[in-house]
Formats: structure tokens, sequence, C-alpha cells
């Protein structure tokens, strides 16, 4: 099915569908990340592959139109060649691949073996997932937050949210899309009836993060959804009168530092930049309170981030 | 040994699928989609690595003691927000292409290009400021 | 104590530069300031003679920029001869270019002077580099201090003069010398100049041949054809740029550098047992009576003495080529006594250009009359490039036909005397035109006859000088002989 | 050393990061520009110092290892700081915090004020993430700080005045993409093998596995992954136009760092991850190399020489530079190794400098092109001074810093016996007399055009950098205890290490 709808896109010259096809990718690929029990990533893939590119991406397309022209000939061989030779050379690595789901490769027999047998004691939430990413490879997430704030910065310093006095000011004029949606009225009661309660899931979902799949990250984006949902329906002036972007920038900034300083707060007790357990006198406290803290920081940014890059998009549209 | 590549082997496809889409097309926002699948296959590969026949997610409850290995998770998710923030800041850009060249199709900017240097050489004119310059005051 | 004034040698020149900057608006100060650093330099100089004399070669080390490769300066006979010349040569090259630049109205003439003592201090780096790195280092400082000085009027002559300049000296310096050196470093290990050299034992004949042709070519300072075109095109420069190029620093550095090559990386010994110079010999040969032929077709007085120089120049590379005691002697020696006659000659060419405005050779007749000093010290020092004596030029070609016969070359010996005698009748017919022909009637500047009408003092006393030293060193063959005996290996025990 | 607490000494390798990391965002939250300026340039050279400090502590060989989050390696993260990287932190710090300081002349012609914090906030990003890759020691983390970097460099390329730039920031955002998604696969493959993500654990653990397909397969994924990074020939497509039209001073701190730190990256996987002898003996990456290299430097010189817009032509001119570090790192001798390392510095040096010094003098003309170019040096007597110094310097002439490494390149394939590519090597440098010539001719001895006549020496803020630039070439070409002295020791170490 997977290769069938990626099939599908290489042959779609309508972007639209191409990109619903995407969005149906994604969401697809979440199913089997589900199924290799990988919950956290399903739900984050979900959550940003299927929700959050998929509607940047509509949003740039609103912009730039949707036909993509038919392709000349001489641009097709030398790609199929590449990708033909990269395939090949794939290929040939497989054969000598561990078989899959089998539980003795190095994979499952090196490193991973503390996390799932120690984890537990040494840095106490449930979710392993969670405590790798937050604890052991904290230094990771927080590059991670800082990719995302790079983006924020780029795509700002690109288009530049509310830096245009048209934002707010300007009477938005006709279109099509927010037009159509206004207008009908199904759509605008289930939302109404939407953004609430998702708005509070992306609460616990912040919260639950350590015990079951959750975090920051999947808080933030669906924070961000339920923003851009109410954006999407009744426009982007109303959106940004609730949060105007010119204050929501400063949110990415806070998000990141609000991370930085757990660990920096942590070098000034005697641990090492991260090192939770350094926190409080008690170290299990310590990660505990620094890993929440931490998450609340990436869900600032991560929220922020995407309300504004969405911002930024369709912003350009009016 | 079909059965236990098998899931590696699509994997394969789909990758050498969106690289395809990335490399062959012109348009640039369908090219941001190749790379969205090029790389969302990937994530399919490093959580194949990591699963376990018989295990569950990595989530610490009584009675489960078959895990899948929680380190590929973590990479991944880091590895799709990467993605997106790619993903957007190609879009901004995109977005920018359009509003400067009018298209974003890869060959008409190539070839708007190359008028302009064309003009260029036969003026000799000195580059003036761009428009973005002007968008900016 | 050494040590303080080898590094005094090579800051006094720079540190000149510098204060020259600082009084950019005083032309007095600045011109004064010039004749002192000089001065100061030409003393440190002669003040290595005894340590020199008594068989001492001290040694300084500046910095390793490359692992086990130093900046090395070491004093030896045939480093410090040059230096000699070199700083000496300075004093009045100065002297001269005050009154010049300020005859001839030149601009910048700040940086001129800055460059210059650049210029001096890289020619004194080479004079005293310790090992074929140094030697290098220097050697491209010195192209590119040069360079202003070629341009210096700034017009599309001067430019296009300057492009082949750095073009030519660039191009064969990286392209030849750069690429030598490192083969011999790899080959073995080391780019220390040392008495006997370095390559015995490393190089086979063939490599130790091409080694040498690729060294000697690499010396594009050294002019030898087809490598010679820099030295006419740089004739744009003022006249005291060129009595820099061809008599103080540049073509001596660059025969320099084939001599102690030679001497200190081939060994003579080395080369005389594989016979690697024989293709540079006869470029040499070759280079030397050619250009003694185009000389005689120049009319342009400078051109003249252009090509005049890259015959004189291969006598150097001749007798570094022969490797024998009298060849290395005589090529040594020919670096002293044709920088005396080449400055000579410069000098006066620049002379007449101040006083008259005239630079071609056919507008020379009768002049001898006017400008009887000038004259005079053209005829001295044209005796003395030619060979003959009583001026010091007759001791150098001496040494080189002695040893063209001891290696028993016959054909080169007839060349180099078949050189000597275009010498002569290139050079002697100017001097014949100024004395023997009279002023053309026409002459709009004709003046009663018997009137004097000298450069500036500043010009014409620092030619009679160099004129004098080219007497003088005849004098003094025997002394010179000496000392540059210790670099031959055969009075290495 | 014993005043400062110790406390702050072993903190040293996570402060390096944060002091821009963190300065990032706090930047960002200005909209005085100058302010933002203020906090950048404070934050970088406070980056310097550090990293000196850090130079101080692992002189002489040694290495230091600092656990984040400390949690100790292969479960946490470890960040490694050995001589090879210290230098590397050098370079991106101290010349990023020179570019820094031009920087503010440079933009304010161009941007309003709000943008230009923004855009130090970009720069800042660009070099924290540069010095977390520089400093990681975990494969992964390199991934993530990878992807920083090249969002960060993307943005400052889009920046440019010409629209041109945007197409070259996207194809660079394209192809960069790709790049690094090989080298996740890369990295996939290794971890599959080995089950862990620490370099120096899977140096110990990759050796069993040399006849595994999977190794090979990752090999070939990250060399060419790596290889779209650096630019190296002939994967420098996105290379002339990107630098050709990012805006002004930036281009200088791209050309300094950003394909510098993608080459450590790659020296750091060949030699202490993969190993050498599997990336040589077995994958024979010197048959790929070695020709590669030497042909990137004779094509992408040789269009050097052709050009007739001076950004463009210092743009192929680095794809050439980048040529030699290919090289020595193929050569696969200290010599040659030796060479690498410190024309990384060097060019760095000497590249940013003058890149630096040609935005200083578009600071005036508004154009890169050589026809506008001409006279400049008597206009601005003082920038195209620096200008000259550090183009003779890239030629490799003595004296100067560029000389150095040429000299241990050349040595390096003579050592090899390899007379050809010295020969080439050669022929390869008068063409970059010839490119140099070119631009300091036009900019001496030409007039110049009319509207230009009467322009102004560039701003002190800009023409400083530019002289700190010149001067530490030439300095560099005397006393190299820090380049090629330094550099020595890690080739032998590398080579050592197989």
């Amino acid at each position: 099915m997977l290769v069938a709808t990626v099939f599908a896109i290489v042959k779609l010259d309508h972007l639209m569908t191409a990109v619903m096809l995407m969005g149906f990718f994604s969401l697809l690929s979440s199913c089997i990340f589900m199924i290799l029990d990988a919950v956290d990533v399903a739900f984050t893939e979900a959550a940003v592959g299927a929700g959050a590119s998929t509607i940047f991406i509509l949003a740039a397309l609103a912009i730039v139109g949707r036909k993509s022209k038919k392709k000349r000939r001489e641009k097709t061989i030398l790609p199929l060649i590449i990708v033909t030779c990269t395939g090949a050379l794939l290929l040939y690595a497989t054969l000598d691949m561990p078989y899959f789901g089998t539980p003795d490769a190095p994979v499952h027999t090196h490193v991973a073996p503390r996390y799932l047998l120690e984890s537990g004691e040494e840095v106490g939430p449930p979710n392993i997932v969670t405590s790798v990413l937050a604890s052991y490879r904290g230094y990771d997430t927080f590059g991670e937050a800082g990719v995302v704030f790079t983006a924020f910065i780029g795509v700002l310093l690109l288009l530049g949210a509310g830096t245009r006095k048209s934002g707010l000011e300007r009477e938005a004029p006709p279109n099509v899309k927010v037009e159509s949606m206004r207008q009908k009225i199904v759509l605008r009661e289930v939302a109404d009836l939407l953004i609430a309660p998702v708005l509070v899931f992306a609460l616990y979902v912040q919260w639950h993060g350590d015990f079951g799949p959750g975090g920051g990250f999947q808080a933030g984006v669906i924070f961000a959804s339920a923003i851009i949902l109410y954006a999407l329906i009744y426009g982007i002036v109303p959106a940004q009168k609730i949060l105007p972007p010119r204050k929501l920038a400063y949110f990415p900034g806070i998000g990141l530092l609000l991370y930085a300083l757990v660990g920096v707060i942590a070098m000034f007790k005697g641990g090492n930049f991260l090192a939770y357990g350094a926190l409080m006198a008690d170290p299990h406290d310590g990660q505990h309170y620094g890993i929440l803290a931490i998450e609340l920081g990436i869900g600032i940014t991560v929220a922020a981030v995407m309300i504004n890059i969405f911002f930024s998009l369709s912003e350009r549209s009016l | 040994m079909i059965v236990g590549l098998f899931n590696y082997w699509i994997v394969i496809v789909l990758m050498m699928a969106g690289l395809y889409i990335v490399m062959s097309s012109g348009h640039l926002v369908k090219k941001i989609i190749g790379l969205n699948v090029f790389q969302t296959s990937v994530f399919i590969f490093f959580i194949s690595m990591g699963a376990v026949d018989g295990g569950t997610a990595p989530i610490l409850k009584d009675g489960f003691t078959v895990f899948s290995n929680p380190l590929p998770h973590v990479l991944i998710l880091t590895a799709i927000v990467v993605g997106v923030a790619t993903t957007a800041l190609g879009l901004a850009i995109s977005v920018r292409v359009f509003e400067a060249y009018g298209t974003v199709e890869e060959d008409e900017i190539l070839a708007i290009d190359r008028d302009n240097r064309e003009r260029e050489i036969s003026v000799s004119t000195v580059v003036t400021e761009s428009s973005q310059n002007e968008r900016d005051q | 104590m050494t040590d303080i004034l080898l590094y005094a040698s090579l800051l006094v020149p720079l540190a000149g530069g510098l204060l020259l900057l600082t009084q950019k608006d005083s032309a007095n100060t600045r011109d004064v300031i010039s004749i002192i650093t000089a001065t100061i330099l030409f003393l440190i100089i002669l003040s290595f003679y005894p340590t020199v004399l008594a068989g001492n070669s001290p040694s300084i080390t500046l910095a390793e920029p490359i692992q086990g490769l130093g900046i090395v300066f070491t004093i030896e006979p045939l480093g410090l001869l040059f230096a000699t010349v070199a700083s000496g040569l300075w004093i009045l090259t100065t002297i001269y270019a005050i009154g010049y630049m300020r005859g001839a109205n030149e601009t910048n003439q700040t940086r001129f002077f800055l460059c210059f003592a650049i210029s001096i201090a890289a020619a004194i780096g080479i004079a005293f580099a310790g090992n074929l790195l140094t030697l290098f280092m220097f050697y491209e400082m010195l192209t590119i201090a040069t360079y202003p000085l070629v341009t210096h009027k700034g017009n599309e002559a001067a430019r296009q003069g300057g492009r082949v300049y750095l073009g030519i000296l660039m191009f064969t310096s990286i392209g030849f010398l750069l690429f030598a050196i490192l083969w011999t470093y790899s080959l073995t290990g080391t780019v220390e100049f040392k008495p006997g050299g370095i390559l015995q034992g490393h190089a086979s004949p063939t490599v130790a041949l091409i080694l040498l042709t690729l060294f000697a070519f690499g010396t594009g300072k050294a002019a030898l054809m087809p490598f010679h075109r820099w030295l006419p095109s740089a004739m744009v420069a003022p006249t005291p740029v060129s009595a820099l190029l061809h008599a103080v620093a540049v073509v001596k550095a660059g025969v320099f550098t084939v001599l102690k090559i030679t001497v200190y990386v081939f060994g003579i010994d080395f080369i005389a047992d594989t016979g690697a110079s024989t293709i540079i010999l006869w470029v040499a040969a070759f280079t030397l009576t050619t250009a003694s032929i185009v000389a005689l077709t120049k009319d342009n007085l400078k051109a003249r003495l252009a090509y005049s120089t890259v015959g004189q120049l291969s006598y150097v590379i001749v007798g570094a080529m022969l490797a024998n005691a009298a060849g290395i002697i005589g090529g040594a020696m020919q670096i002293a006594m044709h920088a005396m006659g080449k400055i000579t000659l410069f000098f006066c060419a620049g002379a007449i250009y101040v006083a008259t405005k005239k630079t071609e050779i056919s507008q020379l007749d009768g002049l001898g009359h006017r400008m009887p000093f000038t004259f005079a010290a053209f005829f001295v020092g044209s005796l003395s490039i030619i060979g003959l004596p009583p001026m010091g030029g007759a001791w150098s070609k001496w040494f080189l036909l002695i040893g063209a016969a001891d290696a028993e070359q016959w054909i080169l010996l007839g060349l180099l005397l078949l050189s000597s005698l275009l010498n002569v009748v290139y050079l002697l017919s100017i001097v014949g035109r100024a004395f023997f022909v009279p002023l053309p009637a026409n002459s709009a500047t004709a003046l009663p006859a018997g009137t004097i009408q000298e450069a500036p003092l500043n010009c014409v006393v620092p030619l009679c000088l160099t004129a004098t030293g080219c007497v003088v060193l005849f004098l003094f063959g025997d002394a010179l002989y000496n000392f540059l005996q210790p670099i031959l290996p055969k009075t290495e025990p | 050393m014993s005043q400062i607490p110790s406390q702050l000494v072993e903190q040293l390798p996570a402060i390096q990061l944060l002091l821009t990391l963190l300065a990032a965002p706090i930047c960002s939250m200005f909209r005085n520009g100058d302010l933002s300026w203020r906090i950048a340039t404070v934050a970088s050279w406070a980056s310097v110092a550090c990293a000196f400090a850090l130079l101080h502590q692992v002189w002489g060989g040694g290495s230091i290892s600092y656990e984040m989050g400390g949690w100790p390696p292969p479960w946490g993260i470890e960040v490694v700081i050995d001589e090879l990287t210290a230098i590397v932190l050098l370079l991106v710090t101290l010349f990023g915090a020179l570019v820094m300081t031009a920087l503010r002349e440079s933009l304010s012609s161009i941007m309003r004020h709000q943008r230009q914090s923004l855009y130090y906030t970009t720069f800042l990003l660009c070099m924290a993430s540069l010095i977390g890759i520089t400093i990681t020691g975990d494969a992964f983390n390199v991934f993530v700080f990878l992807e920083i970097s090249s969002l960060a460099t993307y943005t400052l390329i889009a920046r440019g005045r010409d629209r041109r730039a945007l197409t070259a920031a996207f194809r660079y955002l394209i192809m960069g993409t790709i790049g690094a998604t090989f080298i996740l696969i890369a990295i996939g493959f290794m971890y599959m093998l080995t089950g862990t993500l620490n370099m120096a654990d899977l140096s110990e653990r990759l050796p069993e596995h040399y006849d595994n397909k999977v190794l090979h397969a990752s090999f070939a994924f990250f060399t060419i992954g790596i290889a779209l990074k650096v630019a190296m020939f002939p994967l420098h497509y996105w290379l002339p136009n990107a630098y050709t039209y990012s805006p002004k001073a930036t281009t200088a701190f791209l050309a300094a760092t950003a394909t510098k730190v993608s080459l450590y990256v790659m020296i750091r996987f060949i030699f202490d991850v993969y190993g050498v002898e599997f990336a040589f003996g077995q994958m024979q990456l010197g048959t790929l190399l070695v020709p590669l290299s030497i042909a990137g430097i004779l094509v992408a010189s040789l269009t050097a020489v052709f050009q007739d817009d001076a950004k463009r032509l210092l743009a192929w001119s680095s794809v050439a530079q980048l040529g030699y570090m290919a090289l020595g790192i193929a050569l696969l001798n200290a010599n040659g190794l030796t060479s690498a390392v410190t024309h990384m510095f060097n060019h760095a040096m000497m590249k940013a400098g003058l890149f630096l010094a040609l935005a200083t003098m578009i600071y005036r003309t508004q154009s890169s092109s050589l026809a506008s170019l001409s006279g400049i040096g008597r206009t601005m007597p003082w920038t195209t001074g620096a200008f000259a110094i550090l183009g003779i310097g890239l030629i490799g002439v003595p004296f100067t810093a560029g000389f150095i490494s040429k000299w241990y390149l050349v040595s390096g394939a003579l050592d090899k016996d390899w007379l050809p590519v010295a020969v080439l090597l050669i022929i390869s440098s008068l063409m970059a007399i010839a490119y140099i010539g070119k631009m300091l001719d036009v900019m001496y001895f030409k007039p110049a055009p009319s509207e230009f006549a009467e322009i102004k020496e560039g701003p002190k803020s800009m023409l400083i950098p530019c002289w700190i630039f010149a001067l530490l070439t030439l300095y560099f070409g005397i006393d190299t205890r820090l380049t090629a002295g330094l550099a020595g020791r890690v080739a032998s170490n590398l080579l050592g290490a197989s």
C-alpha cells in the first residue's frame, strides 16, 4: 500500500493530490511504526508528518499554484540511473543484515540493554523513550530544539511573520480556501467542538510523556495544530489577534533558553551540562523535574515555531 | 531470507522512489514532497532495525519483559523534527522564489536567469538592489 | 655579537623603510634616512669580514615554519661578497636615485624608497640564506617587492612590463625552482647548504641532470634564455630601478642562487662526475652569444644594456657549470665585477636621460663633449664589462677563460671570446658616437660647443665613484681570489 | 591557570558550545540590531577565548572527554576534544568572530534593524552548530548539529541581495538534505552492526565487521553524503552559486568554516571511526579520491581563471583548494595529512580574509563584477592592500601561510614518488597565479569607472578584521607551531591509530 501511494506521487502532476497522498503516506508509515512497537514515533509522525508538514505544504501551494508541469524527457534518465545505483547499493547491503526482528542483533545487545533494564532505576519515567530522549541523549534533543529554532529563525528571516503591517491591519482579501470553509457551518461546528479538546489533549500529552507515549514535541505539534485549525476556519486575522505574531516570536527563544537553563543550573550545581541528577539533593527528583522542565521547554518552542511558520506561510497568500 | 529482509526491501523501494521525485521533478514544492517521502522511508528503516519479535513498546510496565529497542525511536523522533524543520525552510525559500520569479519550475527559473545574464552582459549595468530590499523598507 | 649583527643586517633596511613611511611629507628627512640606513647596513656587512676571513661561518635560525626546516642564515664568503656588493651599491644607488627622482619629478617617491629598502632586505636574506627554503622565501620576497618598482610609472607600458616581469619570475620560480627544491628535499631529506653538496649519493646522473636544469631555469632572475624576456620588459622602470635590477640585487640574486646551488647543493665534484651541467652549460653559452648579438641590434640605450646584462649573466652561469675551481671563482668574481660595471653604465644612461631626455643611442651623437664625466665613466664601465685591464672585469673574464680551458671546452672558449668581441662592438660604439661624431647641426637644443651640461650632482658623483670602483676592483683582484678560495672543495680537507 | 576554579575548566567544553548557542535566542529577542550585534560579538569573542583555553589544555597531545548529561558513553553523549578538534574549534570561533565584528557595517546598508538581529541569530546558530559538530564524539549527534548548521546556512545564503541567491539556497537545501540523509543512512548501518553510536566505541567494534556488506554500503553512503557537504569535486555543484550570491560578509564566514568543518567530519570518520585500513585498504578510497581531487583542482582552477565576477572566481578557487585538502588526505602519509590539516586552517583564514576584503569593496561599489572593481587599488588602497597580501598567500608564495601547506602537500606527493601529481600541483599553483593576478591586475591598473572614481576607503570596522586576516596570513607563514606543528602531531596520531 505504501508502495502504491508513493508511485502515485511520482506519477501525479496535480500537486494538491500529491500532498494529500503524502499525508496519507505519513499516516500509513505511522501505522507501521505502531505495528513495530514504536508508539512515540508513530505519534510524532502522525502529528508532524501527516499534520504539520502537510499543512505547511498546502499553505505554500496556496501561494505558488498547484500544477506541476509535464517533465521533459532528459531529466528522467539521469535520476533513474542514480536511483538504481543507490538502490542496488542498498540491496547489496541488506544481504548481510541481521534479519528483521531478530532479538540477538547487535542493536539489541550492546547499548540498549542498559536503557531497558536500568532506566527505571537511574532516570525514573516508565516510558523508556522519554528517558533516553530527555536524559541519556538529552544533548541530542537539545540540538533538536536548536534545529527547530533555527528553522523558525530562518522562516522568519525569509518571510517575516508579523513584520508586515498587513498581517493584522489589512482586510483579508477573498481567499478561496478560507472563504469557503467559513461558510460551511458543519465544519465550523465540528471545529468548535474539536479545538478545545485538542488543546486539552495537548496539555495531557505534554505532562503524560513520562508514562505513556508523548512529550514535548508531540504536545507542541498538537497544540499548534489546534491553533492552525482555528486559523483555517476563522481566517488568519482573528487567529493572529489571539496570538499576535510579534509576541509569539519570543516564545521559541524562551523555550530553548528554558531547556538550556536547566542544563546550566545543573552545571552550577556541580554536575555536567544537562545532568539533571545534580539539580536536587535526590538525583531521582532531579531527573524527574529536569525532564519535566525540558519537555516544557521543547513544547513551548515547538508549538510557537509551528504556529509561526504557518502564519508566515499563509500570511503571504493574503 | 526473503521473510527476514522483506521489510528492508520495501523500505529501499520507498526510499528510491522518494529520491527519484527529488531529482526528476522540476517543481520545487514537489521536490520537497519527495524529500519528505525519502526521509520518512529512512525512518521506517531505522524503526525496523529496532523491532524485536514479540516485543512491545518500550514502556516499563509489570508483565512485559521484551521491549523493542528504544534508541532508534529516539533517533527517529529527532530526525522527524529535523525533517519538518527542513521542509518548513524549504517551503519558505520556494515561496520567496515564487515571489521573485513568478514561477517555481526549475527550468523556467533557469531560463529567466539566463536571459538576465545575457542582458546584464549587453548593458553591463550595475546590479541594483533587489526586490527584497524594497520589501524590507 | 655576530648574531645580533646578522639580525640587524636584515632588520636595518626594513626598519629604515618603515621609518621612511613616517616621513612621507618631508622629502629631505626621508632621503637622509635612506642614505643613513644604507650606510649603516654597509658598515654592518663590512664588520662580518674579519669573522669570515678567520674561516668562521656564523649561523642563526630565525623560525621553523616547516618541521625540521628553519629559516636559517649562515654567513659564508660567497654570500658575503654578494651582500657587500648589494649593500655597497645601495648607498650609491640611493644617492643617485634621490637626484634622479627629483630631477625627473617622479611621483610616489616614498613608496619607491620603501620598496627599494625591502628589496635590499630580501637581497641580504638571499645572500645569507643557510638553506634552500630560506633562499627561496627571500627570492620570492624580492620578486614581489620589486614589482611595484617596475610598474612605478603606472601607465599601460609599465603595466605590461610589470606583467611580463612578474609572470616570468613567478612562473619559473614556482614552476621549476620550488619543484626542484621539493624534489631535492624528498631525495635527501634536507635542503641545507653544505660545502661539497648534499645530493652526492642521493641522485642518479639523470636525476641530477634534470634537477640542475630545473634549478637553473627556475632561477628566472638569472635570465637564461628563453626566460630572459622580463629583463628587457622591466626597462620601463625608472633608471635607479634598472640599476637595482641589473646590478644591485635582482639579477645578481639570480646568478648567485645558481652559483650557490651549484657549489653547496650539488657540489662541483658531483657535477663534474655526472656531467649534470651539460644542458645548462650550452644554454648559457647560447644565451651569452645570442644576447650579445641582439644587443647590437638595439638602438634604445637601456634595451641594449639590458641584453648586455642577459649576456653577462650567462658568464656567471657558464662559470658555475664548468664546475671547476677557475670557473667558480670566475663566476663569483663576475658577480661583483659586472655589478660595478653595469651600474656605472646604467647610472650613465640615467644621467643622460635626466640631462637631455634622450633614450636612443642614435641621438647621442656628440654628447660626449657636453657630458664629459658621464661618458668617461661610461667608457670605464664598458671596458670593465668587456673585460679589458686595467678594469675589474678583466679578472673574472680571465678566470672564466682559464676555467673553460681547464675543462677542455674549446668551443666554449671560442664563444666566450667571440662574445667579448661583440661586447666591444656594442658598447664602445656608443662611446665612439658620443665623442667622435659631431653634434647634429639641426639639434634644437644645440648649445655652443664646449658647454658642459651635466646631470645633477647627485647623479654624476655616484657614477664617477662606481667607475673608480671598476678600477679599484682590478687592484684588489688578488685579495678577492684569496677571499673566495674557501668555497672550493679542494681547500677543504 | 590555578586561579581559575577547576570546575570552570572542567565545564569548558559545554561552555564552548553554550556561549554562542545561548546568545542566539537572546539575540533573537531584541529588535535593536545594534544591541544584538554587541551581544553576538561579545559571545563570539568569548567563544574564541574558550577555544584558546581548550587548545591550551590539549596542547602537546591528550584529549578531554566530557559527558553530556553526566551519562558515561556509550549510553550518554560524549564530547571529545583533542588537538585536531581544538584547531578546528579555533578556526571556527576565531574567524567567525572576526567576520561577526565586520558584519554590522556590512549589513547596515541592506537590512532593517530587526532583521539584522535575526540575521545575527542565524549567524550565531551556524557558529554554535559548527562548534557542536566539531566537539561531539557521537555519530548521531553529528547529524543533528549538521542539520542546524545546514538550516542556518541555507537561510544565510537565501538572504542574498540577488534573487538568484534564493535558487542557490534552494539547490543547496536539496543537495544538503540528500547528503545529510545519506549520512544518516550510513550512521544507521553502522548502528545496525554494532549497536552503538559513540565514535570511540564504534571504532573498537567495527573492525570485526570489515567484511560485512552493510559496512561497505555504510561507507559508500557516508562518503557520498559528506562529499556533498564538503563540495568535493564533482559534487561541488551547489558551491559557486551559493558563495556568489550569499550576502556580503557572510560568504567570508561560510567559505572559512562550513566546508572545513565538513572536511573535519570526513577526517574524523574515515580515520577514527572506519579506520584507515578499512577506508583505504579495503574500500580503496585512495584510488577514488586521488584522481577526483586532482581533476577537481585543475578543473576548478581553470574555471576560476575565466570568471569575470570576483566572488564567483573566489568560489571556484575554493573548490580547487578543497581539492588540495582532499588530496592531502588521500596521500595518506604524514606530510600529506599535515598539509590537509594545515591547509584547512590556512585556507579558511585566507579565503575568509579575501571574501571579507571583497565585501568591503562591494560595500562601496555594490557589485562584485571585476569591471566595477577596476582601479579600486587607488580609491581603497588599504582594502586592496589586504586583499593583495591574502591573494598572494593563496597562491602559496613564501612568507605566507599558503606556502607552508603547499610545501607539505608537494612533499607528500614526492614522498610517494608521485612525480606527475607533484607536477600537476605545481601547474595548478600557476593557475592560481593567473586568477589572483588577473584580479590584482584589474584592481591596480585598470582605470576606475567614472561612477566609482570618488569612493572612499571602507569603514574601519571592516578594514581592521581584513588586516587581521592579512597579518595572520603573514604570521602563520613564519611561525607555524600552531598550524603545521600541531597538524604534524595530529597527522601522526591519525596514522598511528590505524
